[in-house]
């Protein structure tokens, strides 16, 4: 098996988004185990290689040296919120990024109903109020519900104007972040 | 003496650190989801009170009370928030033939009502802030604009009873006196089911300024130098520090004086805040006294190098203070704390509990860290999101500001979302770091940046979060990226003896 | 400023701090092994410098030197050991264009040897150990029993080359001197290639005492407040503290004045220590001079509240040194640091490398944890056994002893064997508490001791080890012992809505 | 199946030696989640009783909360040196103890030959000098080996007085903690 085979092998794409921008982004190992990170930079279109000698670290978090930056050095953690989503933390910064994995990208989970927004708790918590009913013609950014966690109330607010068409929990329930509360059925001639 | 802490979180572990100092047994306390928690198994003893919610655990006077039977404890520390200022939790502990640590019931109820506290200090002769005593509800309108004349605009309305900004309405001229006066009552009885109101003048730009005492049961009372808790959001302190840069020694002492006058004329004992709002002459107001341990107490410690909970319970256990009252006045350098929230300040400061994956907090030269959960600990939904306190000391305010960032960046916390990121924000302001803010400052300086995220990357920064978030996803995918392999302890003296011998050639 | 810090562990990590604080850009060095340690990722750039075994990486000149190029590094830090006190380096570091943060090459060369650091000391007026110079080999045995004679009994033969205890000799009359030296001379001849000896008088039941020293480049020295650091086994430092217990105001003073003249006849620039010897009759000389930064340099930071790295690179910057002298002379509280080596004291300390499967530093009050490793770092087996240091201050040396106890009890290190255990058996010690104590006291406590645990347990904790061994087996036996249930957030909820539920009926 | 079953089926038995003394220790689930752990004495032949509110934490060690203590509260952290053997810690205190499973207990390792004393390596680390050679007569406690690690040296001892029969290492092999250096074969007719 010649190295070059090796190389191909390990090598894999990722569509990586990051402050609004994606990129094909290609991970290819190097013979001497550091990691070759490549992109075509969406502002600029500029190709760029950044050269990286990587090692997990117990926590969970990687170390990172690039060969290719005066041998800069990072400790990067990673915390999925969503599948896709990564809260990225480094150097007391922490961002929202999204990765999608090309070669599984297709068989993604099902798509959203044309036409129905969900509305979802945005963290662990106590239903306290459902303030809309089913049929209830609502605007953007109304309030549907207010969940309670942690000593403080958050209303939720809708993510469309439409007619509620379904209410999936009560005063008193328990949620955990993501969960679906109530569906708001969009008017489907209104702006998509 | 044998201590229940009836608190958790990271005041827990700071009172059971000071009963280990101090020789004393300790028992903590806790709800079914802090079972893991690190101060069930900081205590000599740990009994579990009920369910998570405070109602059912940490908020429930006979399943403390009875906790502290099981564990044969003698004496109750409350710490701050809970039951720390709830007079018939302080009287039942006593009821029960142990010791409360802190103040006396009664003194607790006085200082804890709003117009009561108030007229405590004008017969103490501590300035207030100009205002009245509850309104009659039957005056007239004509009555009611004279009064709020006499005040002085702006003013505010605000309940008696309560707090929260609830029955609190912000009055600019003598026009919208009436309507804000009944609506403030109005929200004020379904409330608190007390409709009563009272005055206050408005001062502007003030500071929130504080004084630290300690009050033996021999009638000594003892000021320390201030704390500067200005920067706060929606009234929820974010950022301490001792001393302010805005008090002078003159003022110092001025509000040093006052504060014993008051919390002598109370007889007080333990320890206890009074807080103050300092306007820009210099003039200062008593605004409310809190009658126990507060969250800030830590960068009075590291100015003043007295320790305040071990002088709770020295004082608790009848001990006279032999402070030196100049030691506790003169501050030795700069303090800072930080209060890390559990909270996203990306997504307008959402509570984010959930569980800590790792943790590594900072230290070294300067930094205290007063932490209350560690790696594999679940934040609860069920109580305040803050997690941990970083407190930084240096010889003067630039530095330990500057140390404070450092300790921060340092802070890697897996797993949950906290407000470091806005935390590093503050201190990088100009105005943070030229002294200059007020309590609204925090407040404007948000609603100013408009939801912009604290994490906006420079160029190098973002190209760094591309490499890092591919690799990341690299790593994911187990079956095409091994884990770099562990080398054992024999296999890198091997590797090394290797390398040896090819020099050797 | 960008500097290279040529260490690893807790003082690269210190080192590193202090560059965030300040500002400047950092470089981290690290060996294969040391590829996960925590100073690699605190660093701005981090560069390898060959494998484990020092010779390959952290005392390889070239290599650093290398690596200062390959990151633009303007600045090298040697903290301490390694290369921090090698005039080769020093002078390499120079050429090479860079800053080196401590004083010339010169200067160390000077007072690196043992002779020579002893006559520049004589020079300056500053005591010495009664002693000669080297002696001259064609001595008659008459010549050096009057040498003898003249220097007093007990007294030291002593190697001109080399350390550690080889070439070194104790004769107490005048009687074993001609055989002692012959075989000091043939010892040294061995191990140094160079037989020379010199005579010291012992000085028995001597404290080891230390004064710190800053020297900036416009010919201003600054000594502080003395460090004691009497507790030492074979030779090696276990727990420092400052002040000492036995030092007096007058001894303080002179033991600045010596040391300031004798750094100032040098021209000494950074930091640097001189070590001394007191007896008990407050006398005190001069043992050697230290031109680095002492691993237990933390207990002069706090109780001056001077930061002593930062000065470093302010010094190595051309700075004015504008500390005011009676503060670094006036101690403010008191100081400890614990050593925690990894070392297995029930198995006569024998080193104990391995996987830290997890830690929890202490902190708290008063606490400063200066730590290099972390859980998931394998300890090498190739350095230095101190994994971290842990310094305790309080206002008296009583608290700092209680609360340095409270910490060590603290410290969790999960799978790695450390000294814990008899740090904590020595501040129990009634002689340590009283601060009765010299450089041979720990040694022959621990003689007396006769290797028995550090661990001995009482009924109690015997019942405990014997449930503890049963539930942690039981736990490992996985089909037995399911994991206790982790419960989710809104699991959580659910069955607190659940109770109440219930209580509602 | 009835509770009482479940409850024989979670018990198990240990042999634990503390300091020196041996016990055989059962662990039995109780009802509420709880663990019993019974043993006698076997100092005053008492049969002793604690049950425990036990937890794993994520750091691998348990919380004890012992209700017939008065709650006393403890962390107890294992760390397995060899088979069988765990270094317990708490409060301070690190104790060696031994424990073994009284079902496995029969199938245990090779025991060790008659007659043959493995001289080990006390830690991990690199062999600086072999002090003996195979059939050197050798003295119980007598240096063997060097070993180094940490810049420090340790000289290996002799367990026994006998003649070296293997010598299994070189000066500058590394090795692990554990690991045989040399081979005492004992005197048969010397003390046992």
């Amino acid at each position: 098996m010649s190295s070059a085979t090796e190389s191909v092998r390990g090598r894999a794409r990722f569509e990586v988004e990051v402050a609004g921008r994606s990129r094909q982004v290609e991970v290819t190992p190097a013979e001497d185990g550091r990691l070759a990170v490549t992109w075509v930079d969406p502002v600029t279109a500029i190709h760029v290689t950044r050269v990286a000698d990587v090692t997990r670290l117990a926590s969970g978090a990687l170390s990172l040296v690039l060969g290719d930056s005066g041998h800069a050095s990072h400790e990067i953690t990673g915390h999925e919120t969503a599948p896709g989503a990564l809260l990225l933390g480094f150097d007391g910064r922490r961002v929202q990024v999204r990765v999608a994995d090309q070669r599984r990208r297709k068989s993604a989970a099902a798509a959203p109903v044309e036409g129905e927004a969900p509305v979802t708790a945005p963290m662990p918590g106590k239903v306290v109020r459902v303030l809309a009913a089913i049929g209830d013609t609502v605007e953007e950014g109304q309030g549907l519900a207010v969940v309670e966690a942690m000593k403080m109330e958050n209303e939720v607010p809708s993510p469309a104007a439409g007619i509620v068409s379904d209410v999936r929990v009560t005063d008193g329930d328990s949620v955990d972040a993501g969960a679906v509360l109530l569906v708001v059925r969009t008017d489907a001639e209104g702006d998509d | 003496m044998k201590i229940l802490v009836a608190n958790r979180g990271e005041i827990a572990v700071r009172v059971l650190r000071a009963c280990r100092e101090m020789g004393v047994g300790s028992v903590a306390v806790y709800s079914e989801c802090d079972r893991t928690a690190p101060h069930v198994r900081m205590a000599d003893h740990a009994v579990e009170l009920g369910p998570g919610p405070p109602g059912e655990s940490y908020l429930h006077i006979e399943r403390v009370l009875a906790a502290a039977t099981a564990a044969e404890a003698t004496a109750v520390h409350p710490g701050y928030g809970f039951l720390a200022e709830n007079p018939t939790f302080a009287r039942a502990v006593v009821d029960a033939g142990l010791t409360f640590i802190g103040p006396d019931a009664d003194v607790i109820e006085t200082m804890g009502g709003k117009t009561a506290a108030r007229r405590a200090a004008i017969d103490a002769g501590v300035p207030v802030v100009p205002g009245t005593e509850a309104l009659n509800s039957s005056l007239s309108e004509e009555e009611l604009r004279a009064r709020t004349d006499e005040v002085g605009y702006p003013l505010f309305i605000k309940a008696v009873a309560g707090g929260g900004g609830r029955g609190m309405r912000r009055v600019d001229t003598s026009d919208g006196v009436v309507s804000a006066v009944a609506s403030a009552r109005s929200e004020a009885e379904t409330a608190f089911g007390d409709g009563s109101v009272y005055l206050e003048r408005l001062v502007e730009k003030a500071r929130h300024i504080e004084v630290q005492v300690l009050g033996d049961t021999h009638g000594t009372v003892v000021p320390f130098v201030e704390r500067e808790c200005s920067i706060q959001r929606r009234h929820q302190k974010v950022i301490e520090e001792s001393p302010s840069v805005a008090v002078t020694l003159e003022v110092r002492r001025a509000l040093a004086d006052a504060a014993v006058a008051l919390s002598s004329a109370v007889s007080y004992v333990g320890a206890g805040t009074l807080e103050f709002l300092l306007d820009r002459d210099g003039q200062f107001y008593f605004l409310e006294m809190n009658t126990r341990l507060q969250v800030e107490h830590p960068v009075t410690e590291m100015v003043s190098g007295i320790d305040l909970v071990h002088w709770q319970i020295r004082i608790a256990q009848g001990e006279r203070l032999t402070i030196d009252p100049e030691r506790a006045l003169t501050p030795v350098g700069h303090a800072i704390e930080s209060r890390v929230y559990a909270e996203d300040p990306d997504r307008g400061f959402l509570p984010s509990p959930g569980l800590i994956t790792s943790l590594r907090s900072p230290s070294g030269p300067g930094i205290r860290d007063d932490g209350g959960v560690e790696a594999g600990f679940e934040v609860p939904v069920f109580y305040d999101s803050m997690i941990s306190k970083v407190i930084a000391w240096a010889p003067d305010r630039e530095a330990a500001i500057i140390r404070m960032d450092r300790a921060l960046r340092e802070y890697e916390i897996g797993g949950l979302i906290t407000v470091i990121p806005a935390l590093l924000w503050i201190l990088e302001q100009e105005d943070f770091a030229a002294g200059e803010f007020d309590t609204g400052y925090l407040d404007r300086a948000l609603t100013k940046r408009a939801g912009e995220s604290f994490s906006v990357l420079s160029q190098r920064e973002e190209e760094l979060a591309v490499v890092a978030a591919a690799l990341l996803a690299y790593f994911s995918s187990g079956e095409r990226a091994p884990e770099p392999p562990v080398v054992s302890t024999a296999s890198a003296w091997r590797q090394a003896a290797r390398s040896e011998a090819v020099r050797e050639r």
